[in-house]
């Protein structure tokens, strides 16, 4: 087996090795599945690092054998994949330090951390998937293995979410299931590739086409958190900080965003999408999800239920960018997953922060936190910043390059969406900013604990500072090669002129 | 409600009654005269026995005949598994009829002869193992009722090996077969009257043995729980 | 060949004659045995194909020829490997110093001798003495200990069992009535054309067949039987024995249905399938004791099998190909699963002391290996990938999709959704957290792996399908040397 | 009509009335003699069909002395298992025991 082979599936396997390691070990070898997950995470960090090296330099990464009679299991690093991959590797090692910070003496760290990595493996596997049925493998074993995150407390309230969770997302995957399936039986085993597979197929066969379309994007639409079926989203609150940074971060909301892009792009064409008449509607429903994520995010007084309503908005962004057909478009959506997972990853950081030093978890009590926690509230400021678009953060890149995108393909109301989101954003983030900097403490904190020196645990104090700094670089140096910005550019000009 | 339960399944069975009569009016017109007698009467000589039924238990199916006997072993087994007393002697069964007793002591010998007769008939006319095991578990079942002391009737290692006794003898020839370069129960044509009687010896004892067991293991009439004192 | 045959029934009644320990130490060595034994028939047919076997040296309609095809084979491996696994299993789980555990071994042979037997068998009688074999060694496994209700389930499924092959041998005297022969290969060679009697006959052994498999709405008898026997005997009876029965239904409809079915009959077959996979799955959502929901889980899982009979019915050869590649899918992966199943179930009764599912409230704190076992095992039930179930459900997605037979696709959906309402239940109630305090009981390391190792091969078995299906096409020699086949 | 086909034809009677009385009977021991029924019934069928044919058929006959030995076996498993059952419940049939014994469903 060759380099080329190996690598990918090393990718998958330094978490998946790591899960098994960590569920063999005992409860109480703490040590020891620290170095594992830390190790873990450095490894396959280094492994996505030389895999983007040479997807750089055309290196063609995969992997593949046949799993049934007419299906492959097949893994392969293109551009696009290395995107997500990349983001979700770095953006691992944070949250498993975080995570290790923020569970500390808390039970059942095993089966947390052995299904933390789980998800992992999971992530890098719909990331570097080569076609759709080895996408869907890895996209119902995210949903598995996310649920036990999810209901990790064991309260009756997170049981009740962890239903919600599951009943949504297999649902969802039911009806992905049914769309690949027959896609399968319609046009066989389908890799992804740029151009899509279905320029110029028989006319005869649009009507079936664009039914599969809709139950494709309907499956992905539920992780994805789009407006009908975003439901579990909020509720999933219940679960850990780190979960909620992984999970609406990275792993869960991205794998359906993701996907969206993989079908539009890589199955059926982007042009051919278009032709389908099949893009208009989704950039409406995108752009309708945008608008009421941000406007329920306003009226929420639990801090982590306003960020995920916020995230519910904020991924529609990357479908809307896919939808605008156009190449600026595309690159502002792409270069969302990344920016969107930075900024999103520090406000469950620093909302974990808060709830676990001075056990606030509601708006309301977070009035003069920032003179207590000085760092966390920095980190905090920032990315809200960036989230509503103010320049040179992360968030001011890809809003700027959804918009000229928008305006290159004449689709001037999606501008008209994009500012006015912007300004809910603002009307949802400033006031927490004010509050934490302008308020002066009106109660004494309902749960405070303290670390020594450092305003918090070193554990849960580094991981949002290190974030924030990426989620300033990759803004100031979008210009520059291998930031984010280019490397969308990049997957694009591979997408449009391949 | 039950008198409609009760047509209906009146109807079902009439209406299974009528199809099945078709179908056998049916296939007793349509059928062919197979040649599977034919090659039965030729192959007849070489199954080491004359009579066509037994050569067919004994050599042309005798796996069929083998499971079978398995069968009858795991009844007997379960049986015996399932009684809870020690002996599996029941004093409420045995009766103080001096008649029966007087009579006992001409039936049981004479019985007894029958089966050894069966037995030994099987080879050319209607008979066999299970005839002669039949008559030797009836016989048991006299004794048992005329209060005939039956020490070896007790779920210990004695009674095992009189249920097993047929099914290994019987196992032991298969695999000798297989074992001489034949085939899995097929038996050397010189040794195969031998071998069937060998076998069909040791099944008379064996179903005896099975039949009696099971007749003793049924009736439980003592109060203890099973966990008690069930087994040796 | 003759090994495989032989050692179940040698060692059935070398057990017979020890005591529960010593048979355990004897039943192991007759497992490896076993095992090897089936590994060298699979090796066989690899290299040659598949062949037939005179017993007794009488060819087939004097004698009774067996039939080893890649479908045998493979069944055969599969036996070897959950039986194997439910030995061991057993020999930790249950409790020696109880008197009546001495008849397990000889039972649990027999019950293996009997699989093997249907696996093999190519002639309808000895099927129907195979199936009796069978029947009788498990009514024999859940009356074991003698209580009452269990006694009560054993009787109900003897009582079921025993009408089923009466109806099955109704059928064979029909057959054997017109053609004279009882080789099914030889029946299948005269037939011509359909008449009637024959699909009478047809009818009455697929009846009585579908009654000894549980299928809807003749499954009363089996979740008590498989609810109330001990779990090792749980696991064999829901992971193979159920599938003896079906295996024989299959091969007749496969060999002489295209020339007795209807698209009618095969339509209700299915539709009956359908219907067990739904309100199976609800019963098992509905049942308050571990086991129960695991038996109801079998009558769904049960009820994907019969859709085996409308995608094979008047279909293009690769559709029905791909339809039995997913049935024979199923079996195997519903077989380890459910094995797995019921052993992880029966650890976790051990650990809470209860049979109810509320009563596992904390456990997930405590004994993670069985409850994961459990866990993967439901995976694999909820047809979600990488795990065998997937595997066969796609197969048989692609399969309803390509015949055009659109309407099992939703059957086949919504059977996991229900899978995963049933499963997740027991997850939701292991996972709620009542205090720190650590009052189960924890099984010894050797009986938590077990499941595991099971659970784990139903969930990889989707990874390397293409494999393990390839056996299956192999080509069928009907010329074959007596004497290479001792092995 | 030859005598052997009467033989089948009879043997179909009485699978009719087996199934009739297994069905509808709710005493085990009742039950466990309507199956014998049935198994006498196929067994006649099996042999008396055989024989229209062409004379004596020794391979139904082995055949269905197999099956009597099967049918036996099981029987007296049976009944085993029913007085055990009776023995520890006091039950002669599976109903439950409010609905009191007579008519009522079966299993």
């Amino acid at each position: 087996m060759t380099a080329t082979a190996l690598l990918p599936l090393l990718a998958l396997l330094t978490s998946l090795l790591a899960a098994v390691v960590i569920f063999v070990l005992p409860e109480s070898s703490h040590r020891v599945r620290i170095l594992v997950n830390l190790m873990a995470a450095l490894l396959k960090l280094v492994i996505v690092a030389l895999m983007t090296w040479g997807v750089f330099h055309g290196v063609d990464f995969s992997v593949s054998f046949t799993m049934l009679p007419g299906v492959s299991f097949m893994l392969r690093a293109d551009a696009l994949a290395m995107l997500f991959a990349g983001l979700s590797a770095v953006l691992w090692l944070f949250t498993t330090i975080y995570a290790i910070g923020y569970l500390e003496d808390s039970p059942n760290r095993s089966r947390f951390f052995g299904f933390f990595s789980l998800c992992v493996a999971s992530t890098m596997g719909i990331a570097l998937a080569g076609n759709m049925f080895t996408f869907f493998l890895f996209y119902e074993m995210l949903t598995l293995s996310t649920y036990p995150l999810v209901v990790h407390r064991g309260t009756e309230k997170a049981l009740r979410a962890g239903r919600n969770y599951i009943s949504y997302t297999l649902g969802g995957g039911v009806v992905l299931l049914l769309g690949i399936a027959w896609l399968h039986g319609l046009a066989g085993d389908l890799a992804f590739r740029e151009t899509g597979h279905f320029q110029g197929a028989d006319p005869a066969l649009h009507g079936q086409l664009t039914l599969i379309f809709i139950l494709l994007i309907a499956g992905l639409g539920v992780k994805a958190g789009m407006f009908p079926v975003h439901g579990w989203l909020p509720q999933a609150m219940v679960a850990p900080a780190p979960v909620s940074a992984l999970l609406h971060a990275v792993a869960v909301v991205k794998a359906g965003a993701f996907g969206i892009v993989r079908v539009v792009y890589d199955v059926y064409g982007i042009d051919f999408a278009f032709m389908l008449g099949l893009l208009q509607p989704l950039a409406w429903l995108a752009a309708f999800t945008i608008l009421y994520g941000s406007v329920r995010a306003m009226a929420q007084i639990d801090l982590k239920r306003r960020l995920a309503f916020s995230t519910i908005s904020q991924v529609s962004y990357i479908i809307l960018g896919v939808a605008l057909f156009g190449p600026i478009g595309t690159v502002g959506g792409l270069v969302h997953l990344l920016h969107q997972g930075i900024m999103k990853i520090t406000l469950f950081f620093c909302a974990g922060n808060y709830a676990e030093t001075l056990g606030v978890h509601r708006v309301d009590e977070l009035d003069g936190a920032g003179a207590r926690m000085p760092a966390t509230s920095t980190a905090f400021t920032l990315a809200a910043l960036g989230m509503i678009g103010v320049p040179p953060l992360a968030g001011f890149v890809t809003k700027w390059m959804l918009g000229t995108g928008a305006l290159a393909t004449g689709v001037e109301w999606a501008v008209v969406v994009l500012l006015l989101s912007s300004l809910l954003n603002a009307a949802y983030f400033l006031p927490i900013v004010y509050r934490l900097w302008f308020c002066p403490v009106a109660a004494p904190w309902p749960g405070e604990r303290r670390w020594g020196r450092l305003e918090t645990s070193a554990w849960l104090f580094w991981p949002p500072l290190i974030t924030t700094l990426m989620l300033v670089l990759v803004g100031l140096l979008a210009a520059t090669a291998f930031s984010p910005l280019s490397w969308a550019q990049l997957i694009v000009v591979r997408m449009y002129l391949p | 409600m039950r008198r409609v339960r009760l047509f209906v399944t009146l109807l079902a069975c009439a209406g299974l009654i009528v199809a099945l009569a078709a179908a056998v009016l049916d296939v007793a017109g349509a059928a062919v005269s197979s040649e599977l007698p034919e090659q039965l009467r030729a192959s007849l000589e070489r199954s080491g026995v004359e009579h066509p039924v037994t050569a067919v238990l004994l050599n042309f199916r005798s796996y069929d005949t083998l499971l079978e006997i398995g069968v009858l072993v795991i009844a007997g087994m379960a049986g015996i598994s399932l009684a809870s007393t020690n002996s599996l002697e029941d004093p409420a069964l045995r009766s103080a009829d001096s008649l029966l007793y007087a009579l006992q002591r001409w039936f049981v010998p004479v019985m007894l002869l029958l089966a050894a007769y069966l037995l030994w008939a099987g080879a050319y006319r209607p008979g066999g193992a299970f005839q002669a095991g039949a008559v030797l578990a009836a016989t048991g079942v006299l004794m048992r009722l005329g209060g005939l002391p039956m020490a070896f009737i007790r779920p210990g290692i004695l009674l095992r090996l009189g249920l097993v006794i047929g099914f290994a003898v019987f196992l032991l020839v298969a695999v000798v077969g297989a074992l001489m370069g034949e085939a899995f129960l097929a038996y050397p044509a010189t040794m195969a009257g031998l071998l069937i009687l060998t076998i069909e010896v040791a099944l008379t004892l064996s179903i005896g043995m099975i039949l009696l067991a099971l007749f003793v293991a049924a009736p439980v009439t003592d109060e203890h729980e099973p966990e008690e004192g069930a087994g040796s | 060949m003759a090994g495989l045959l032989f050692t179940p029934l040698a060692w059935a009644s070398l057990s017979l004659l020890l005591d529960f320990r010593k048979g355990r130490c004897v039943s192991w060595l007759g497992m490896v045995i076993q095992v090897l034994v089936s590994l060298a028939l699979w090796y066989a047919v690899m290299e040659r194909g598949g062949f037939s076997y005179a017993l007794g040296g009488w060819e087939a309609p004097l004698g009774i020829a067996l039939r080893v095809d890649g479908l045998a084979v493979t069944f055969v491996l599969l036996t070897a490997a959950v039986a194997t696994a439910c030995g061991l299993h057993a020999g930790f789980y249950l409790d020696a110093c109880k008197p009546w555990q001495r008849y397990f071994w000889p039972l649990f042979w027999f019950l293996w001798a009997g699989l093997n037997g249907v696996w093999l068998g190519a002639d309808l009688f000895n099927l129907y003495v195979s199936l009796e074999l069978i029947s009788l060694a498990a009514v024999g496994l859940v009356a074991l200990g003698g209580e009452a209700a269990a006694l009560r389930a054993a009787l109900r499924y003897l009582f079921a069992a025993l009408l089923g092959s009466l109806a099955y041998l109704l059928g064979v005297a029909l057959l054997y009535g017109r053609f004279g022969t009882l080789s099914l290969a030889l029946i299948d060679e005269q037939l011509a054309s359909c008449e009637p009697a024959l699909i009478v006959a047809l009818l009455l052994m697929l009846a009585g067949l579908a009654l000894k498999t549980a299928l809807f709405p003749l499954h009363g008898w089996l979740p008590p039987a498989h609810g109330i026997a001990r779990s090792p005997v749980s696991a064999l009876l829901s992971g193979l024995v159920v599938k003896a029965s079906f295996y024989i239904a299959a091969r007749l409809w496969l060999e002489l249905g295209d020339r007795l079915g209807s698209p009618w009959l095969a339509q209700s077959i299915g539709a009956l399938g359908a219907a067990a996979v739904v309100w199976g799955s609800w019963l098992a959502f509905r049942q308050p004791h571990l086991k129960q929901v695991v038996a109801y889980s079998s009558v769904a899982q049960i009820g994907y099998l019969f859709l085996l009979f409308p995608l094979t019915f008047a279909v293009a050869e690769p559709v029905s190909l791909l339809a039995q590649q997913g049935i024979t899918l199923q079996v195997i992966s519903h077989a380890l699963a459910k094995a797995a199943m019921f052993l992880a179930a029966g650890n976790l009764i051990l650990s809470i002391r209860s049979k109810r599912v509320d009563a596992l409230a904390g456990v997930s704190h405590f004994l993670p290996f069985s409850l994961f076992s459990f866990g993967l095992a439901g995976v694999s039930l909820m047809g979600l990938p990488p795990s065998g179930g997937f595997a066969a459900k796609w197969l048989l997605l692609q399969a309803s999709l390509a015949s055009g037979q659109w309407w099992w696709v939703g059957v086949l959906l919504l059977g996991g959704v229900l899978a995963a309402a049933y499963v997740f239940r027991i997850y939701r109630a292991s996972f709620l957290e009542v205090g720190d305090s650590d009052d189960f009981y924890h099984p010894p390391q050797s009986l938590e792996a077990i499941p595991m190792i099971l659970a784990l091969l139903a969930l990889g078995l989707g990874l390397v399908a293409e494999p393990v299906l390839s056996v299956l096409s192999l080509p069928f020699e009907v010329t074959a040397d007596v004497n290479e086949a001792q092995l | 009509m030859s005598s052997a086909l009467l033989y089948a034809l009879a043997g179909v009677a009485l699978c009719g009335i087996g199934l009739a009385g297994f069905l509808l009977l709710n005493h085990l021991l009742r039950r466990l003699l309507a199956f014998n029924l049935i198994g006498s019934g196929v067994f006649l069928v099996l042999v008396g069909l055989a024989q229209h044919r062409g004379g004596p058929d020794p391979v139904p006959q082995a055949l269905v002395l197999t099956g009597i030995v099967v049918a036996i076996a099981a029987t007296a498993l049976a009944v085993v298992l029913i007085r055990r059952y009776f023995h520890l419940t006091g039950r002669t049939s599976f109903k439950a025991e409010s609905e009191g014994d007579g008519g009522g469903a079966g299993s």
